[in-house]
């Protein structure tokens, strides 16, 4: 096993306890991203260029924006439900 | 150390579980269900591993070579794919499910509590 | 995005229909050759080179082909019911529709298990979705998630084990993975990797206590896709298990054959107890038919277990006697539903009056649900009694009882209250989830006026269950494909060499009148409980304190373990897995 | 339960769960001392057979071609499923303002970086379609970055101009004609070499455009799918992100 692979082992372990950890949802997709590069990393050094490339597509563009977006509407209904409350 | 990518397998399985068990927000429940899905990606692509082995691609490479098993790779992007899709139709949920409940905490949507 | 206008409905109407149609001819095509000689069809045209498969085959054996042509119809049955049941969504609904049936008959067919798992991502994708789809109401929201979450967990707990399989055989393609451990015999890796596809499917299956997805998701999503979900996608679970066994363990497990008995029945015989437990306290109709699906799954996990050709034979014909009545069962629900806005039996107290055909309709699925003979669930059950007999589990005979008296007592208890306003009006104390109103959305069509397709197709499912039973050489049919299905070493042969294997006629097995007293002890049973459930309240009251105190408080923990949350149902899942797996690696490896 | 109660349950079960898969997966081969039949065997049928040099991809659209299948109707179920979960409800609005919304606060510069990468996505997208056979990559990774050509215009802040530029009937068509023409692709097998997903056209010269028969259209195929695919679900979740507004309350 080359060293390569052992940061890149260490680096997705991590990653991946980080992201089921973290309690705050937008902290967490942003640690999603970084996880995500961390596999890519360990498919790299896995000699999986495909898969690689598959996730940094899905990993960096594909999931984030459908998250974020997801987020943000959340976020913003929690505005119009205190905004409506605040009203007498 | 040859065991190490089974037991990162191991440890993403289960803290992602963990991370569905304990979360308080169903983004969090959704994020943590990628984490146990990647378990998968990591025990597939160690499994398909050879030593010294290069990426199944020929384009300039001679053909003694040893290469890694093309097929754990296959499986892979097929998961991938899966993971994208799942996590679309989830978030999707999610965000009518706040709109249904006012919240995305698993606790509040127990509809049959009413 | 935009709800279009509804004048291109006819057109979705009529084209998915054609599909439909054209998928059950095919499918029944498929059976009759099937039923001659296996098939085994290479995509691509890439066959075996020395047993080494490096394509996907489709391993098209009788078992399978009947599957498929069950589920297709179903599928048209389903749509004929939604002709005039939704107006909302323009196509989509049909897709979907179609979608999860193809998945259904991609996963009963192919040879390959990578295949095997992408046609139950897919069909998973399809049903999370039109769970759903009632999104205006709150319920089917989290019931779609809690279905999803756990079925993706199921999933992935699956791909775990095919790479432990891959790992050791460099195989993906069944037959070819089964012959590659004939030669290795059962070490801890083999038992985990079954351990984690048994649960995977057990978890579609629904067997306690991977089942809490079910009744949440059951209850709320819309009456043609329940038809769907309670008729064959719960059962293809228990097929798939079966699949598995047969296929790729039988070689390594054949040493413990008794210990697997002994596990699977285990899982079954608690299955099918919670399941009618259950069952037999839901107000929420649909909710009472969820878990009478559950215990009616027990039933055919302990059939599976048994491990024998005859008692395949028995799950084989009590998935169709089952999933007809349970199909013909939701639609009556469906046109409560539809009618009255809700579907809570006491506030549908007396009201069916109105319409007895759907009452008359209730109290056949009920008899039929407690093994009412000569229909095809009691052709089933018989069989089942017949080979627990032989294997030395007399005693689950017992169970099957129990399961069939409870399971048609909360049909033929709801059909009292509803159609006849029989029993108290009010509900027994506060606790039992209560079936909120649905929203306009699901119908739009005026509740007054039933439409008559509504009340067609599940006369025809039930008629159906009648003629199955009832055709000469239909069940003896069964007993063939279930005696071809479980001869592990010929499948190998006929998959992977293409050579015609000839098994010899299976003795049909006879309906002694034992069977007839078995049955006639459920039916009985079901009315008499169904009695007590209706006109029961003075008597329970006079229970005394000591029995019936600690009694409701065990039923009421279990029932609060039916919470809704997503975390407790992984955390419940968690252990089911861990239990499963400490059990097997100690009595099979 | 209460959250105790499930924390306990899981702190029991969660570790026997690990301990079951540790004791299957010491049964692994050694990391880097796989020897499976099933790869050796590709790597030889492939290159003879096909002339593909990416044997990934040629696992993809050929020999597994029908894993593949099934996936592109996962990702096709999917969208579906998101458009019928997202769509607009009876007490929701969409605001069409002229100027459109975008994230808030692009500067400048970002929207000028925004534009430029659109031909670059542009290109970079249809090199990995057409490339699949012979480089890493395929129909799914091209197809993702293509859709992000026009999504990189909410960079810069205009996110209307998305739904001029990709507009929900040409996603739609986009996504249903790959759908569609890949199992067609399959159909061609059956018609012209009576197998379906039967190769049926000529091999030509590894390492060429237009080598390895058919996989390049399926390659195409995917790619088209994918891309509508995406391009419908970031559309539906940025529409209820942007665009979609709940009535206030006295409306209702």
């Amino acid at each position: 096993m080359t060293v390569l692979q052992i940061v890149a082992l260490v680096a997705v372990a991590a990653g991946g306890g980080a992201v089921a950890l973290a309690t705050d949802p937008l902290r967490q997709t942003l640690l999603l991203g970084v996880f995500g590069l961390a596999l890519v990393f360990l498919f790299f050094a896995f000699q999986a260029p495909d898969v690689a490339l598959s996730e940094i597509v899905v990993g960096t563009i594909g999931l984030p924006l459908i998250i974020l977006a997801a987020l943000r509407k959340i976020s913003e209904q929690e505005r119009t439900r205190q905004r409506d409350e605040d009203r007498p | 150390m040859s065991f190490l990518p089974y037991a990162v397998a191991v440890w993403l399985f289960i803290v992602g579980l963990y991370g569905v068990v304990s979360s308080r927000h169903m983004v969090r429940t959704i994020l943590s269900l990628a984490v146990v899905q990647s378990a998968t990606y990591v025990l597939l692509l160690a499994i398909g591993y050879r030593s010294g082995g290069q990426a199944p691609i020929v384009a300039d490479i001679p053909p003694t070579t040893t290469l890694v098993d093309p097929v754990v790779q296959v499986l892979v992007l097929t998961d991938v794919v899966i993971e994208a899709t799942v996590t679309a139709l989830l978030l999707a949920l999610v965000v009518q499910a706040h709109k249904r409940f006012g919240s995305v905490d698993p606790n509040d949507l127990r509809p049959l509590r009413d | 995005m935009v709800i279009r206008p509804l004048s291109r409905r006819w057109l979705n109407d009529a084209v998915t229909g054609a599909g439909a149609v054209a998928v059950v001819v095919l499918c029944a095509l498929l059976l009759s050759r099937a039923a001659q000689h296996p098939i085994a069809y290479w995509m691509g045209g890439f066959r075996p080179v020395d047993q080494v498969a490096i394509g996907i085959s489709l391993s098209i054996d009788p078992v399978g082909a009947g599957l498929a042509t069950f589920s297709a119809v179903l599928v048209l049955a389903a749509l004929a019911y939604s002709l005039r049941y939704f107006d909302s969504v323009d196509g989509v609904f049909h897709a979907l529709l179609l979608l999860f049936g193809a998945a259904m008959a991609g996963f009963t067919l192919t040879g390959d298990l990578f295949n095997l798992i992408v046609f139950f991502e897919l069909m998973g994708a399809a049903a999370y979705a039109l769970t759903g789809y009632l999104i205006e109401d709150r319920a089917p929201i989290q019931g779609a998630i809690n279905f999803a979450v756990t079925n993706s967990i199921a999933g992935y707990a699956m791909l775990v084990g095919v790479a432990l399989l891959y790992a050791r055989t460099g195989a993906l393609n069944m037959a070819q993975i089964g012959l590659a451990l004939d030669r290795h015999g059962a070490d801890p890796l083999v038992v985990v990797a079954m351990v984690l596809l048994f649960l995977g499917f057990l978890t579609k299956a629904a067997a306690v206590p991977l089942h809490f997805w079910l009744a949440d998701a059951y209850a709320v999503a819309p009456i043609p896709v329940c038809v769907l979900f309670a008729g064959v996608m719960t059962e293809l679970g228990v097929y798939a298990v079966a699949r598995l066994y047969w296929v790729i363990f039988a070689g390594p497990m054949h040493p413990h054959m008794e210990a697997v008995r002994a596990i699977l029945i285990a899982i079954g015989v608690v299955t099918a107890l919670l399941g009618s437990l259950m069952c037999f306290q839901q107000r929420h109709i649909k909710r009472l038919l969820a878990f009478s699906s559950v215990a009616h799954i027990g039933v055919l996990i302990c059939g599976v277990g048994l491990l024998s050709a005859r008692a395949l034979a028995g799950v084989g014909v009590y998935i169709v006697g089952h999933g007809l009545t349970k199909a013909a069962l939701f639609m009556c629900a469906g046109v409560l539903l539809h009618r009255f806005r809700t579907i809570d039996e006491y506030d549908l107290h007396g009201r069916g009056r109105e319409i007895p055909a759907v009452g008359v309709l209730m109290v056949v699925g009920g008899l039929l649900l407690a093994a009412l003979p000569p229909f095809t669930l009691f052709a089933g059950k018989s069989l089942l009694e017949e080979a627990s007999t032989q294997a030395g589990y007399g005693w689950l005979i017992a169970v099957f009882i129990v399961t069939s008296a409870a399971t048609g007592a909360a049909v033929l208890r709801v059909a009292g209250r509803v159609f006849l306003g029989w029993g108290p009006r009010d509900a027994p104390g506060a606790g039992q989830a209560r079936a909120g109103q649905v929203s306009e959305d699901e119908m739009q069509d005026r509740p007054d006026h039933t439409p008559p397709m509504m009340i067609v197709v599940p006369v025809v499912l039930l008629a159906l269950t009648l003629a199955v039973a009832l055709i000469p050489g239909a069940v003896p049919a069964i007993e063939d494909a279930a005696a071809r299905f479980t001869d592990h070493a010929a499948y190998a042969q006929w998959v992977l060499r293409g050579r015609p294997v000839s098994w010899p006629s299976v003795a049909p097995s006879h309906i002694s009148a034992v069977d007839v007293l078995y049955s006639s002890l459920s039916v009985l049973g079901a009315v008499t409980l169904a009695g007590l459930g209706l006109f029961g309240r003075p008597l329970r009251a006079r229970v005394p304190r000591v029995v019936g105190g600690p009694w409701l408080r065990a039923l009421h923990t279990v029932r609060d373990l039916h919470s809704g949350h997503i975390g407790d149902y992984i955390a419940w899942w968690t252990a089911g897995a861990s239990l499963l797996g400490a059990i097997c690696l100690l009595t099979l490896a | 339960m209460s959250r105790r109660a499930r924390l306990w349950l899981f702190g029991v079960a969660g570790p026997g769960l690990a301990a079951v898969l540790v004791i299957g997966f010491r049964g692994l081969p050694a990391f880097g001392h796989y020897h499976g039949v099933y790869g050796l065997v590709v790597n030889g049928v492939e290159l003879s057979m096909r002339h593909a040099t990416d044997y990934v991809t040629a696992l993809n659209f050929d020999l597994r071609a029908f894993d593949t299948l099934g996936e592109e109707y996962i990702l096709f179920a999917s969208v579906l499923g998101v458009t019928l979960l997202l769509r607009v409800m009876r007490e929701e609005d969409e605001e069409f303002s002229a100027a459109g919304r975008g994230l808030d606060g692009s500067s400048d510069a970002v929207r000028l970086l925004a534009l430029v990468l659109v031909p670059l996505l542009v290109a970079l997208g249809v090199y990995i379609v057409l490339h699949g056979a012979l480089t890493p990559g395929g129909g799914f990774q091209g197809g993702l970055v293509l859709a992000a050509a026009p999504a990189a215009l909410i960079l810069a802040g205009r996110y209307l101009e998305l739904k001029i530029l990709a507009p929900s009937w040409a996603m739609e068509s986009a996504e249903g004609i790959g759908a569609a023409g890949y199992a067609l692709l399959g159909l061609g097998g059956l018609i012209f070499a009576s197998v379906y997903f039967r190769n049926f056209l000529p091999a030509g010269n590894p390492g060429q455009l237009l080598s390895a028969g058919f996989m390049p259209l399926n390659s195409i195929a995917v790619g088209l799918e994918v891309m509508g695919a995406f391009l419908i679900v970031w559309t539906a979740f940025l529409d209820q992100a942007l665009l979609i507004r709940r009535r206030s309350l006295e409306a209702r």
